[in-house]
């Protein structure tokens, strides 16, 4: 493609992305917000890919518009009245619940606070645009990518993005992986999971009979291919998960999730206890933390990586059935 | 500098302020929770356009390892969001 | 001529897209928006693939398209049933 | 020996596991963590006063392409000071939660929230401080929602949405000095940093964040209510530590990494706003009518008086006097950890004796509770700034601080803010000592009261007679 029909493409996707921002945040009905915070979300995959970021296209198209979509659907799926009230009425129920402090609610009501604060918007956006322009047309020195590329031959896979988080940078996935972990128990401690959906009709079980096994295929394929291009353990998690919400969807009971509490435990935990436990068997072999020998680096990573997607897709999944499993089998609404 | 650098990197600027508005000025707790997404949005932009290096080479691979990290704690923090919302109102709705 | 052919393709393909688009601003109700937007919506993207895969001349690549276009295929024609489904429920209830 | 930094890290995140997957042995498996994790934090205490600045790269790469912990004196004694904190305050848990089914809830997320507390001290890397953040933040959320009602999950969701709002425009800053300086090792940025648009604006995206998640006022509003409605042992660790982690970066990035970006007039930013902070939160604790909330406003105040150095330590020329101001700053700091958390256990007894924290009616509890009264003075004590506290110690080289600077008005505010400090303190013990004869044994439940106790006495006792050390430590600095 010339450098024209490029230049065309990337001011039409800058349009519709900023647009569809616009749109989803200033919508006045939660759906709709909903809905078009997908719609960004779809696009912003086509702006990852055009700036050649695949990996990161993958993941939002799994992740960011997908997961985090179906999320948010279900709950104003679930409390459409409810969700749409504001802060405001709610605290108006605390009225007995006396707060010394001013309320950043009633504030809110403020014309000229409104402006100030969108004033400030502004002020920020330009400050940001400045600060960028300079940062990008200062010729900084590409050190890191390059170092990334100088060791990449010693991580045990050729995907750049790959080497980067699964080696060089391993702890923060780690450490994101105790995120996904902390999130999962959180909503375990708060409340138990929605009641089910309708048993699906036979239009849409035969799309899941096809599409289910087809996305434990593709999950299976992103993680191995994830070494050495576009694809990896979260991706792969993601699309599990989707298969996990589209059994949820068509009213199957455990969508795929033990029934008991211990092997459920054990399936959230694998990802970041496997990692854990590979980077401390590095500490006892005599090496730094989550230095892995170059010779077995390829398959460590590959066995952390399986380890995760196990644990990302039991996090996504529980994440959308809003909370703990519960004992009795689903009854539906 | 290239084009693209300036499209994306301003786009992602503005989006990320965008986002920070409806953060700070929308009333209903789910939209703000979409205006933090729609912010994050906006900083992984700006990450992914530093990281471009032209249609013919390689980009950095370390903003886009940000990004994917990036990616995936906002999910967690936005199902932690909507489960605690959940749980409010149906509180709200036993009072 | 071969390209001759994959524009021609691609170019109706977008038509059709164009047809579906209208539809679904502009006719009155649910169902018939759904009926406008997946028929002339599939039909539009079976041309563009076959356009596409025309102008590549490359095998794979071509089976790779098919295969999208499948998938569409069966993922917009279950979601439209679902969709109408679920409408003709709401409105039976109501 | 070196191990002893991602130890700190590992050892928590590990039994977070093993609690989640062994619930039935989880009060065991967390207090030998707890005491595990104290002996280390000591170790990394003793090893950074003997050896000076450690470092350990993760996966054995160099700090930039990987990711290194660093520790120095400042690190290294916030990091003791948590595990002193948590350590008693898992001891009480263990009774304050004793039969209570959120115990099985408790435990993993108490553990999560130590592991990235220590992960945020130690780290050496812009994003993974962001994650750190994340992790920190999201537990902390968890933890204050737990078995909480109405009030405690409207606290607990604004909480979440501050931090993630904090946390995003911290992201922010960090993208743009990754665009400009093409690094996120705070190391290597310290030494290329320079001032510029580029600076400047991602320091204050940066503090800004931070400063939401500091509850700095104004940003504070979201602090008495969540602080407030928690279980006790989580509000003890939200006050002393958790706000302290995010000042802990702010600190970092002002008198550290970006002191040579940092200009007199921005100093003097967050020293306005501590001032107002002291002020307004005093003034709000004085006329609380819970204990908590109480509590929850005295940390607001006692936040202010840490921002009041920053100008102080821009000002005064590198040397003795701002090495004096800094040890000050710290051992305000680790006071106020201290004393805050023995606060937030105290209240936490009478809350669960007598079924409530309000002031007025809190009558008769010095008869009731003898122990858990006199950790309320000691940590008072602390709070006010009364000698031999730490606080005294620290308000000392403050006022010194702001003299030898010639800056004259702080004096006025840390005068204020002490004096009515010293009134929402005697508020307390004056209905405390109301008359009730009702004489009990002195301890009465003992795994809840000896860790309020201590860490009380620590602030005011130990820290105040044992201060030197701390400024020894604080000249090993990265």
């Amino acid at each position: 493609m010339n450098a024209t029909n490029m230049l065309f493409l990337d001011i039409l996707l800058v349009i519709a992305l900023l647009s569809l921002a616009w749109a989803t945040l200033t919508a006045t009905d939660a759906r709709r917000s909903v809905i078009l915070f997908i719609a960004f979300g779809l696009v912003l995959t086509l702006a990852w890919a055009r700036l050649l970021a695949p990996d990161v296209a993958l993941a939002e198209a799994a992740i960011g518009a997908g997961l985090s979509g179906a999320l948010l659907l279900a709950a104003v799926q679930h409390h459409p009245r409810r969700a749409l009230s504001s802060e405001r009425q709610n605290t108006g129920k605390l009225a007995n619940e006396k707060q010394n402090d001013s309320n950043p609610a009633d504030l809110k009501s403020s014309v000229a606070i409104r402006w100030t604060l969108t004033l400030f918007c502004i002020a920020l956006a330009f400050v940001l645009i400045w600060a960028l322009l300079q940062a990008l047309s200062s010729e900084t020195s590409d050190t890191l990518a390059q170092s990334v590329s100088a060791n990449l031959a010693n991580s045990g896979v050729s995907n750049p993005v790959t080497a980067v988080l699964l080696n060089f940078r391993a702890y923060d996935t780690l450490l994101e992986l105790a995120v996904l972990l902390t999130a999962v128990l959180g909503i375990f401690a708060l409340s138990e999971q929605r009641t089910g959906y309708l048993p699906a009709g036979p239009v849409f079980n035969g799309l899941v009979s096809w599409l289910v096994p087809a996305l434990i295929l593709m999950a299976g394929y992103l993680l191995w291919v994830g070494a050495h291009a576009p694809g990896g353990a979260f991706q792969a998690g993601a699309t599990l998960a989707a298969a996990g919400v589209i059994l949820r969807l068509a009213g199957k009971r455990n969508i795929g999730l033990p029934v008991s509490k211990s092997y459920l435990n054990i399936i959230l935990v694998i990802g970041s206890g496997l990692f854990l436990l590979v980077g401390l068997t590095m500490l006892a072999l005599g090496r730094p933390f989550l230095d892995y020998p170059p010779a077995m680096a390829g398959y460590l990573i590959l066995l952390i990586e399986t380890a995760a997607m196990i644990s990302i897709a039991a996090t996504l999944i529980l994440a959308f059935l809003g909370g703990r499993p519960r004992n009795r089998e689903d009854r539906s609404c | 500098m290239l084009t693209a650098h300036w499209l994306y990197g301003l786009s992602g600027c503005l989006i990320m302020t965008f986002g920070l508005r409806a953060v700070l000025l929308n009333d209903s707790l789910l939209q703000r929770i979409i205006a933090l997404n729609v912010m994050g949005t906006g900083v992984f932009m700006i990450l992914i356009t530093i990281a471009y290096r032209g249609p013919d080479a390689a980009p950095d691979p370390i903003p886009h390892a940000l990004v994917l990290t990036g990616i995936v704690v906002a999910v967690s923090a936005t199902a932690l969001a909507l489960t605690l919302i959940r749980r409010l109102t149906e509180e709200q709705d036993n009072d | 001529m071969i390209e001759v052919i994959a524009a021609t393709l691609m170019l109706s393909g977008l038509i059709f897209f164009l047809c579906g688009s209208i539809g679904l601003l502009r006719l009155p109700d649910l169902y018939s928006r759904l009926h406008a937007l997946t028929k002339a919506d599939n039909l539009g993207l079976g041309l563009l693939l076959a356009g596409l895969a025309l102008y590549q001349r490359d095998l794979l690549f071509a089976l790779k398209l098919i295969l999208i276009w499948l998938a569409v295929l069966a993922a917009s024609s279950a979601s439209a049933y679902l969709i109408a489904q679920y409408s003709r429920r709401q409105d039976t209830d109501r | 020996m070196i191990d002893t930094l991602i130890w700190l890290v590992a050892l928590p995140l590990a039994s977070a596991l093993a609690t989640q997957l062994l619930p039935r042995y989880a009060t065991a498996i967390v207090i030998s963590t707890a005491i595990a994790t104290s002996i280390n934090a000591a170790a990394l205490l003793y090893a950074v006063a003997t050896h000076g600045v450690m470092l350990y790269q993760i996966g054995g790469w160099t700090a930039g392409l990987g990711i290194a912990l660093r520790a120095d004196g400042l690190s290294a004694l916030l990091l003791m000071m948590a595990a002193i904190v948590l350590l008693a305050s898992s001891i009480y848990a263990s009774a304050y939660f004793n039969d209570n089914p959120l115990r099985r809830r408790f435990w993993p997320l108490w553990l999560l929230l130590w592991c990235s507390l220590n992960a945020l001290l130690l780290s050496g890397d812009l994003f993974n401080l962001y994650v750190t953040l994340e992790l920190l933040g999201l537990s902390a959320v968890a933890l204050a929602s737990l078995g909480g009602k109405t009030a405690a999950l409207q606290a607990a969701l604004r909480y979440l949405l501050v931090g993630l709002l904090g946390s995003m425009l911290f992201l922010a800053g960090v993208t743009l000095i990754y665009a400009g300086y093409g690094t996120l090792d705070l190391a290597t940025l310290s030494r290329v940093v320079a001032a510029g648009p580029i600076a400047w604006s991602a320091l204050a995206l940066m503090t800004v964040g931070l400063l939401l998640k500091t509850a700095l006022f104004p940003l504070h509003f979201w602090l008495p209510p969540a602080h407030g409605s928690a279980p006790a042992p989580v509000s003890a660790v939200l006050s002393a530590l958790v706000v302290k982690a995010t000042f802990y970066l702010v600190m970092r990035l002002w008198l550290d990494i970006f002191s040579e970006v940092v200009t007199p007039q921005a100093a003097s930013i967050p020293g306005v706003l501590g001032a107002a902070a002291v002020l307004w939160g005093s003034w709000q604790a004085l006329r609380a009518e819970r204990l908590k909330l109480l509590a929850a406003y005295s940390t607001v105040a006692q936040l202010g008086y840490l921002f009041l150095f920053f100008p102080l330590l821009q000002a005064l020329p590198a040397g003795a006097a701002r090495d004096a101001a800094m040890g000050g700053l710290v051992i305000l700091a680790l006071t106020h950890g201290l004393a805050k958390s023995g606060l937030f256990l105290a209240i936490g007894i009478i809350q669960q004796r007598s079924g409530h924290d309000t002031i007025r009616d809190l009558d008769g509890t010095a008869q009731r509770l003898p122990a858990t009264t006199f950790a309320i003075a000691l940590s008072g004590i602390a709070l006010i700034g009364l000698p031999p506290s730490g606080a005294f110690l620290g308000k000392w080289h403050l006022l010194a601080a702001a003299f030898s600077a010639g800056q004259w008005l702080w004096v006025v505010v840390i005068m204020i803010g002490t004096l009515l400090a010293a009134a929402y303190t005697f508020r307390v013990l004056g209905h405390a000592f109301g008359q009730q004869p009702y004489p009990r044994h002195p301890v009465t439940i003992a795994a809840e009261e000896w860790p309020a106790l201590i860490l009380s006495a620590f602030a005011t006792i130990g820290l105040g007679l044992a201060g030197a050390p701390v400024w020894q430590l604080l000249k090993v600095s990265l």
